[in-house]
C-alpha cells in the first residue's frame, strides 16, 4: 500500500510528529510504501537540523532524516508554512525540502492513503 | 460513471479564526487543493463555523483577517461548503449570520459523506 | 487576582475549571478565543450572567471585534488593551490557557 | 472509516465531537492522550462500553503504557503500531485532534 | 513574620504527560526555582493529576519518562504538593495510584491558595 | 509599576504572541517598566530572525526587537527549550538572548507582576 503523511504540529512540544514515526516506521516493516511525509502548520519546524536536544533524548530531525534516506521518501515542509516560522533552505536536515501545498495535493491523489497527524 | 481518478477529499474547519491559525493555513491549503479538480468539500463544525461569522474586524489585534476569502471559494468551483446545524445552534447563530451561502446539514447526513471520502483533513 | 481565559468553551474545559477555582468578587476577562464564551444568546449565557452577580467580567474588545461579536451577555464589560493593563495594575494575575 | 482520537475528554470535546459524526461499524483508535478515556472506572467508562456494541474500539498500548493505564473499558481492545497500520489497511483513516 | 523578600509562586500543572511537553517543561522550571529560596508551591488540576499516575512505562513510544523526577522535589525542598480531589475523582483514580505523597484538596481551598499568590504559572 | 511577560506559545500559530506584544504596547504607553519577556515552550520560536512572512503580515521577531530595543528591555529565550527546537545564538534576532530558568526565576522575583500568555 502507497501511504502519505501529513504532519501538522513541531516536535518535542506534541506528541504528533513521535506517533508519526513510529506509525511510519511500523508501516514500513509490514511492507508498505511510505511516499513522503508532508510538514503544515508548526509541522515545518521538524526539519531543522539546529535541534540540539539533551545526549539521551531522540533528535526528531535526524530521525526523520535517517529513516527517510533509507526508504527513498522525502520530508517535504510547505514553503508559506515554513517562512513564517523562519524555516529555509539553511536550516533543512539532509532529506528535507521545501515546496508547495501542490505537492500535497499530489500525495494525496496519487497514494492510497493520506494519513494525519496533528494536535 | 464515476471518475476512478477523481478523489473525495474533505477539508474539516474546526478552529475558530484568529486565536490559531489552523482556519486560516486550513483556508490557504483549500484554495491551493481547489486547482487539481478534485471532489472537494469543505465542512464547519465545532467553533469552525466561527470561521464564517459575518462583521469579523481584526484591525486592533493586528492579524490579518481572511473571512472574505471564504467568499473567493464559489470562484475557484469550491461549491461544497457544509456547516453543522447542531454546532451553530448551540452558539446561538443562524445562517443569517454567516458571510458564504453555505448547506446547514444534521450530524448524521454530515457523518455519512465523511465516511464517503478518500481523504479527510482537519484544520 | 485577576483570572484570563483565552480558550473556547465549547472547545475545552478551561473556563469551566477555573470558574471551580474562582473566588467572589475576583474579576475574569476573556480574551482571544475565550470572547465566545460571553457573546449573547449561546448556550453558556446563563452560565455567564449567573457569575457576573459575584464577579466582575470583562472581554477584550479588540477580541470581540476580531470574531464579530457585536452582542455580550448583561453584565460584561468590554475593554481595550489598555483596559487590560488596568486590570493588572490592581491585581495579580491567573492566566488560564 | 477508521476514526483515530489523540485529545483527553477530560479537557476538549474532540472526543464528544468525532462520537456525534461516528457511522455505526467504523472502528476507533485512541491514541496518545485520548486513551486516558478508556481507562476503566473512569466518568466515561459508561460511554465507551456503550458505544463499544456498535463501533469495534482500540487503544494504542505504547501510549496506554506511557501513562501507567493497565485496566481498560470492557471490549476495547488494545493494540500496537503494527496493529495501527493494520487497520489503516482496511480503512481511510479521519484522525481527530 | 513574613519575609517580604520572599515571594509566593505557584505552579499549575493542567496537562497530561507525553501527550505535549508542559508537564515536563514544567517540571525542569520547578526545578531551577526551588533553587532560588521561595515560597513555592504545585497544583495538580485536571489531567495534570494523570503526571503523578505511577506504572508510567513510557519505553515504547520513545520519550523519556520523568514521573519519578516528582519523587525528586522533595530533595529540593518542593514539599508543597496539591492535589485536586475532584480531579481524582473524575478520573477514577486516588492517593494510592500517585507516586509521590501529596494533599488532596478541594477546589475552595486550592482557590483560595491560588489567590494568596504573588506568581502563577500555568503548564 | 514593573511587569515581566512569559510567552509560551510560537508566533502566528497562536494567538498568544500577538496578545503579549498589545498588552506590552499599551503597558508602556500608561507608564509602566516591561522588564523582561520570556520566551518558554514553543515561545523561543519567537525570536528567529529567519522568519520571513508575506509583505502585508506583521514580521512577529522583528516586532518584538524594536520594542524591546526603544525600551531597553531584554527578549529572552530559555535555553533547554531553544536547543530542543533549534534556536541558538546564529538566527537570534537583535534584542534576543539565549538564558537560563534561573533568569526567569529573577524576573519573577524582582517585577510587581509576571503574566503569562499560553495556549
Amino acid at each position: 500500500m502507497n501511504i502519505g503523511i501529513l504532519l501538522k504540529e513541531g516536535p518535542y512540544n506534541h506528541q504528533a510528529s513521535d506517533t508519526a514515526f513510529k506509525f511510519a516506521e511500523a508501516a514500513i516493516k509490514k511492507g508498505h510504501h511510505v511516499d513522503a511525509v508532508f510538514l503544515y502548520n508548526d509541522g515545518v519546524t521538524n526539519v531543522t537540523k539546529l535541534m540540539d536536544p539533551p545526549q539521551d533524548d531522540r533528535n526528531i530531525a535526524i530521525r526523520w532524516s535517517e529513516l527517510s534516506k533509507k526508504h527513498g521518501f522525502e520530508i517535504l515542509a510547505c514553503i508559506a508554512a515554513s517562512k513564517r516560522r523562519g524555516i529555509n533552505d539553511d536550516v533543512l536536515v539532509d532529506g528535507g525540502t521545501i515546496t508547495g501545498l501542490g505537492t500535497l495535493t499530489d500525495i494525496a491523489i496519487r497514494n492510497d492513503r493520506l494519513v494525519t497527524f496533528g494536535d | 460513471m464515476e471518475n476512478e481518478n477523481v478523489k473525495k477529499i474533505m477539508h474539516v474547519l474546526r478552529h475558530a479564526p484568529h486565536g490559531t491559525i489552523y482556519t486560516y493555513e486550513g483556508l490557504e491549503m483549500i484554495l491551493i487543493m481547489a486547482a487539481y479538480e478534485q471532489d472537494l468539500s469543505v465542512v464547519f463544525i465545532g467553533d469552525g463555523v466561527y470561521a464564517l461569522k459575518k462583521g469579523q474586524d481584526t484591525s486592533a489585534i493586528g492579524i490579518k483577517g481572511f473571512s472574505r476569502t471564504f467568499m473567493a471559494l464559489d470562484g475557484y468551483d469550491v461549491e461544497k461548503l457544509y456547516v453543522d446545524q447542531r454546532s451553530l445552534e448551540e452558539r446561538g447563530l443562524s445562517e443569517d449570520d454567516l458571510i458564504v451561502d453555505v448547506e446547514v446539514m444534521n450530524s448524521e447526513k454530515i457523518g455519512q459523506l465523511m465516511k464517503e471520502q478518500d481523504v479527510v483533513i482537519h484544520h | 487576582m485577576l483570572h484570563t481565559i483565552n480558550k473556547s468553551p465549547f472547545e475545552t474545559t478551561t473556563m469551566e475549571t477555573c470558574f471551580r477555582f474562582l473566588q467572589p468578587g475576583d474579576p475574569v476577562l476573556f480574551i482571544e478565543d475565550g470572547v465566545y464564551a460571553v457573546q449573547s444568546g449561546n448556550r453558556f449565557s446563563p452560565m455567564i450572567e449567573a457569575l457576573q452577580k459575584s464577579n466582575p467580567l470583562f472581554a477584550l474588545q479588540p477580541d470581540l471585534s476580531a470574531r464579530g461579536i457585536d452582542a455580550v451577555a448583561d453584565g460584561v464589560e468590554a475593554i481595550d488593551y489598555e483596559g487590560f493593563v488596568g486590570l493588572v495594575e490592581e491585581h495579580q494575575v491567573n492566566t488560564w490557557f
